[in-house]
């Protein structure tokens, strides 16, 4: 008596699951047909680093050149190319200046430090996205708030050189094209 | 010739060469399977003949029929058991090869 | 359709199936894979049960089907793949010598029968008959409860036993690991 | 037979060196499960002993996917070891988030900002639900059962917009900061996460009349890979593995990190140890993990994300520190040496996979085939964790 | 001419062949559309939609696919078998489909053992499953061949137990003189006998070597059992043949105990291919709602519940066919 109540439970068990199989299968679908519908949520979606400008310039960053990103990147995808103006710099400094060793800067909560005894221009910054793990050390190491995750969620590429970019060439390009369509 | 031969004879011919190519096959198969293949070449053989000798004479159709009923019951009977002892012999010689099947060897 | 046109398709039917028989009798006994000899041997019995059809005999067509191929042949595809004797079966090193030593008397021991009976049968032959009516399944079964039913019985009986012995070898197969 | 291009086919190391047991009789089948195997989950690779349908042996093959973490923790600095946490379990990367945000912390004596602890407590709860999901779809893939790991997905998709939300990222989080998270959770976050909790509630009992009182399923599953505690001390299985066995050993609960000791929440166990215990142990800890994110929500306080006096750069003094928290497989520890300078002198890392995953040659022995993919599945195994 | 040698029961056996060669090409299209949009369904998906308008075009893409895909055979493997295995497997179900009432008429060869020829063809799927994984020289493959004979011997008994209590109830083989004896809803088998149909319906789910009786390909376990190693039409091949057995033993279901063609309104044909896809629609049900049990499971299923079952009820059967006699 006991088994055959079993094996009708167990049968009954049995047809539960084709009962939620049909429920379900008479639901709509929940999947998103990506080239036609796009998912909502990319606001909070995290693409690459960019470049953050000053408030009252578009064309330049508000970079200081510390090298703090560079420095704290596990992945070592960030580099930075500037040169001096002003006065001259003797190699041994100019050295030490490009490795970033001496300019520790304190973290100041995205505000501006006190203008550097020596001015930077920031040549290039060049991001090897490659090797990026978007882990967001650089973004929130950043004393000055000088980079931001791009929102950029359909980046695609065919080769490595893809992926290998000079933010600061965005960063102007970007400030061109608002500025041509802000004149527009 | 050949259409003017008796049916009955064609299919004892056929009946005649299985149960041919089944005793060869024994005598030339080494492996305990490769001999039940035979064997089984053989039964069709007579199977062959039991039907076709109900069929095509006055004698009783069913009789014939069921013999080879029988006949098949017996060959599924007979791969049962056969399939047993292979494996019982498998498990205890390591081989299936009916020549290195032998304990006397004191 | 014309009874001699019916009567030409027959033969070439039985052509059909007698060809199938020998090729499939010959794979059975001449290939060195076992597997490649039970195709034979399923060959041969597609042949046979082609040839019951032809003597109307439909029932014993498929059951030849369903029992020979549908469950003894795989068995024996069992005891083969548990045995693990897929090739050189026929003994690749030595197979002169076999062939030398025992062809001959197997071919002897084969023919012998054949000759014997196949002379008793040519010589007994009566007059072609008439296809008879297709047995029916009812006739069948009346025959086998019937006249039968010792030989039925027995059948069930041995069929049992074999079955019985089968579980026996193999729980035995299995205590001995 | 091209019988010499066969012999080029005769395996490499591991096939030809598990050679048949001397002391075993007839033949036996050697089969290579994996490293590309539907149930091995990536790249584990078991090579096991068949003797037709039985398992007379197994051994794991390790190393497909090492990445050397351990290393690497020596040649980068603290900060920059973070974001391969993310990457060692990458189906609970918050747990090894914490576990060496959480050393370092130790080793360094930050204090954590009360909000922070409680954001970690509420992502890492969600993600364990996230990684248990997973792990039951595609435990019932394995047992043939194609359509729950569909119904896994969809909730874990949501759980990942949620995680999206603070993170970033949807599977390899970079999260915890020393000190804090690197991102405040917001109202919206608070508001999806309530609905999230509400809609899996509903979904529960779909998943348990699908899959959990399907008699095909139970039938797989009770009775198989019995595991007793004994056998666990043995090897050092932590986690559901543990508690399915009868062990409520929970390092929330007997080593309480962060806020776990002013939460409620049940420690469920098994009885027997089998694959259905596992399995049921695991469905529970998802209502555990519920209910505490449900309370760490009503608690949540006001104030920081992040602790406001870090040190500039996190260079601890010598020393050496050992830190554990309760994964979704496991008790994963983080061990750190160090000699005082930028970077760990070495760092080990006690993944909970790579030991549960060594109860499975024993417990694979003498088993059908598909009870052994059953029992692997049930021992809910990352391999990337297992390799590191 | 024609019409004259369509006329024989030659030229007639001859015309349902080409024919049921041609329904075999079409079903397998129309039933991997089918499954793959119930599979998406049930999963919350859309299944395939990108080919062709709701994506209907889909299963002559996989076609094609596996039409243009290299044949490889592996090393090692005996070659003759390996090929071999598929053909096998396709071949006896269009014979199969030669007794099935379709409808009043349109029977492929009227036959008084076709229910006999029906079990004894398909039986022979086994075979196939078999020698394809004997053959493609693959462990795999081996582990699959031998659940495949476990299988086989489990479930032909009861399959047949329960067939022979409707052929005893009828007095015939002949599906066209079962269908005939049920005549409105109520005379059909599945209430008259209910038990058998479960029989049925489970044996000839594990007959297809369909989920959650899956086991010779089994892939979870076995990758893909017995045909791990077919690439391109060989697979296709073995897959058309499953889905063809759906077909044929959805049809002898229909046939025995749905009361084949019978229905009001439309025509009989109509009738019979809309409760063989009901039935088919049922056992994609099964696939994506059921895991896989073990094969000793199976065989416990089989031998201690399905064959005393289907043994009581074919006594019972026999009693009550001499009582009301």
């Amino acid at each position: 008596m006991k088994t055959i109540g079993q094996t009708i439970k167990s049968l009954w068990s049995l047809i539960v699951g084709l009962k939620i199989t049909t429920v379900e299968f008479c639901k709509p679908q929940i999947t998103v047909h990506f080239p036609r519908k796009e998912v909502t949520n990319l606001g909070s979606y995290r693409g690459h680093i960019d470049l953050v400008p000053l408030a009252n310039d578009p064309q330049t960053p508000r970079c200081i050149m510390c090298g703090y990103c560079a420095d704290t990147c596990p992945s070592g995808c960030i580099s930075l190319k500037f040169h001096m103006v002003g006065e001259e710099v003797n190699p041994e400094q100019r050295r030490r200046l490009l490795l970033g060793l001496d300019v520790a800067v304190p973290r100041s909560g995205g505000k501006t430090p006190p203008p550097d005894k020596i001015e930077r221009v920031l040549d290039g910054f060049h991001l090897n996205y490659n090797y990026c793990s978007l882990c967001g050390l650089c973004v929130q190491g950043c004393p000055v708030g000088s980079l931001a995750f791009s929102r950029d969620s359909y980046l695609v590429g065919r080769a490595r050189q893809d992926f290998e970019f000079d933010l600061l060439a965005r960063l102007k390009s970007r400030a061109g094209t608002n500025s041509g369509k802000a004149a527009a | 010739m050949i259409p003017a031969m008796n049916p009955l004879v064609l299919f004892h011919l056929a009946a005649l060469l299985l149960l041919a190519l089944g005793l060869y096959g024994i005598t030339i198969r080494k492996t305990l399977v490769g001999m039940l293949i035979s064997v089984e070449l053989m039964l069709n053989g007579a199977g062959l003949a039991l039907v076709a000798s109900a069929r095509l004479t006055p004698a009783s159709d069913a009789l014939g029929q069921v013999g080879t009923l029988l006949v098949m019951g017996l060959a599924a009977a007979e791969a049962t058991l056969v399939l047993a002892i292979i494996l019982v012999v498998f498990k205890r010689f390591g081989t299936s090869d009916s020549a290195k099947i032998s304990t006397l060897r004191g | 359709m014309g009874e001699a046109l019916q009567q030409q398709l027959a033969y070439v039917g039985y052509g059909l199936y007698l060809l199938l028989i020998i090729a499939g009798g010959l794979a059975a006994v001449m290939s060195t894979s076992l597997v490649r000899a039970l195709m034979g041997l399923i060959l041969t019995l597609f042949g046979v049960a082609g040839m019951f059809l032809l003597m109307n005999a439909p029932f014993l067509a498929f059951m030849q089907i369903l029992i020979y191929v549908g469950a003894v042949s795989v068995l024996i595809f069992f005891a083969i793949m548990l045995t693990k004797t897929p090739e050189g079966e026929a003994g690749a090193e030595n197979m002169l010598e076999w062939i030398g030593m025992r062809a001959g008397l197997a071919v002897l021991a084969a023919l012998t029968p054949a000759i014997i009976m196949a002379t008793l049968i040519v010589k007994k032959a009566p007059a072609a008959l008439a296809l008879k009516p297709e047995v029916t399944l009812a006739q069948l079964g009346e025959f086998l409860t019937g006249p039968f039913v010792l030989a039925f019985e027995l059948i069930s009986v041995v069929l049992l036993a074999a079955m019985a012995g089968a579980v026996v070898l193999g729980f035995e197969r299995r205590k001995g690991k | 037979m091209p019988h010499d291009a066969m012999s080029k086919l005769v395996g490499d190391y591991y096939t030809t060196h598990f050679t048949p047991d001397p002391t075993s009789e007839g033949d036996t089948l050697i089969l290579n499960l994996g490293p590309q195997h539907p149930s091995t989950h990536g790249v584990l690779r078991v090579v096991v002993e068949m003797d037709g349908e039985y398992i007379r042996r197994s051994e794991p093959v390790l190393g497909y996917i090492h990445r050397m973490h351990e290393k690497m923790g020596e040649v980068k600095t603290y900060l920059q070891y973070l974001p391969n946490m993310g990457r060692v379990d990458y189906l609970h990367a918050l747990a090894w988030n914490w576990a060496y945000v959480g050393a370092v912390e130790k080793l360094m004596g930050i204090k954590v900002p009360p909000r922070a602890e409680y954001i970690r407590t509420i992502t890492c709860e969600l993600n364990r639900i996230s990684s248990h999901l997973l792990w039951w779809g595609a435990y019932i893939l394995d047992l043939g059962g194609i359509t729950p790991i569909f119904y896994a997905f969809a909730d874990r998709e949501r759980i990942m917009d949620i995680l999206q939300r603070v993170t970033g990222a949807r599977l390899t989080y970079c999260y915890y900061r020393f000190g804090g998270v690197s991102a405040d959770i917001d109202d919206d976050f608070i508001k999806e996460t309530r609905e999230f909790l509400q809609h899996f509630k509903t979904r529960l009992p779909i998943y348990h009349g699908l899959v959990t009182g399907n008699v095909i399923l139970r039938g797989r599953c009770e009775d198989i890979g019995v595991l007793p505690v004994e056998m666990c001390r043995r090897y050092g299985a932590t986690g559901p593995v543990l508690r399915g066995s009868g062990v409520a050993y929970d390092t929330r609960r007997f080593e309480p990190y962060s806020v776990y000791d002013q939460l409620e929440f049940d420690v469920p166990v098994g009885k027997n140890g089998d694959a259905m215990d596992r399995y049921d142990v695991r469905m529970a800890e998802m209502v555990q993990s519920v209910r505490i994110i449900e309370q760490a929500l009503d608690a949540l306080p006001a104030g920081p994300h992040v602790s406001p006096d870090l040190p500039e750069r996190f260079i601890p003094e010598k020393g050496e520190v050992y830190f554990a928290v309760e994964g979704a497989r496991g008790k994963i520890g983080v061990y750190i040496l160090s000699d005082g300078t930028a970077k760990p002198y070495r760092l080990k890392l006690r993944s909970p996979s790579f030991s549960n995953l060594h109860v499975f040659a024993e417990l694979a022995q003498g088993t059908l085939l598909a009870d052994a993919i059953s029992i692997m599945g049930s021992l809910d195994l990352v391999i990337p964790e297992i390799d590191r | 001419m024609i019409i004259e040698l369509l006329a024989t029961p030659l030229g007639h056996t001859v015309a349902a062949l080409v024919a049921i060669l041609a329904f075999l090409g079409l079903n397998g299209l129309v039933m991997v559309y089918m499954e793959r949009k119930v599979c998406g369904f049930i999963q919350l998906r859309p299944g395939p939609f990108e080919v062709g308008p709701r994506g209907l075009l889909q299963p002559v893409a996989d076609a094609l696919k596996l039409v243009g895909k290299q044949l490889v055979t592996p090393l090692g493997a005996d070659a003759l078998l390996f090929w071999l295995a598929p053909f096998i497997s396709f071949a006896p179900v269009a014979i199969c489909f030669l007794p099935i009432p379709f409808g009043p008429i349109a029977t492929g060869m009227e036959m008084n053992l076709g229910l006999l020829l029906i079990l004894a063809f398909s039986g022979l799927n086994a075979l196939s499953l078999v020698l394809a994984g004997w053959g493609s020289n693959n462990k795999y493959g081996l582990l699959g061949a031998a659940r495949a004979v476990a299988q086989s011997v489990a479930y032909e008994v009861p399959l047949l137990l329960s067939v022979l209590a409707i052929a005893f109830q009828a007095g015939s083989l002949n599906l066209s003189t079962i269908v005939e004896g049920q005549k409105g809803i109520l005379s059909w088998n599945l209430f008259v006998q209910p038990l058998a149909f479960v029989i049925y319906f489970i044996s000839a789910t594990a007959e297809t070597n369909r989920a959650p009786f899956d086991l010779p390909e089994a892939e979870s376990e076995l990758t893909a059992g017995f045909h791990t190693e077919y690439s391109g039409m060989g697979f296709g091949i073995f897959f058309l043949a499953e889905y063809s057995y759906m077909i044929v033993v959805c049809a002898v279901a229909t046939a025995l105990f749905l009361g084949g063609y019978d229905g009001p309104f439309a025509p009989g044909i109509w009738w019979f291919l809309a409760k063989v896809f009901f039935l088919v629609l049922i056992l994609m049900f099964f696939r994506w709602t059921f895991p896989r049990v073990r094969f000793d499971q199976l065989l416990n299923i089989c031998w201690k519940w399905l064959i005393p079952l289907g043994l009581a009820n074919l006594v019972a059967t026999a009693l009550v066919m001499k009582l009301v006699k």
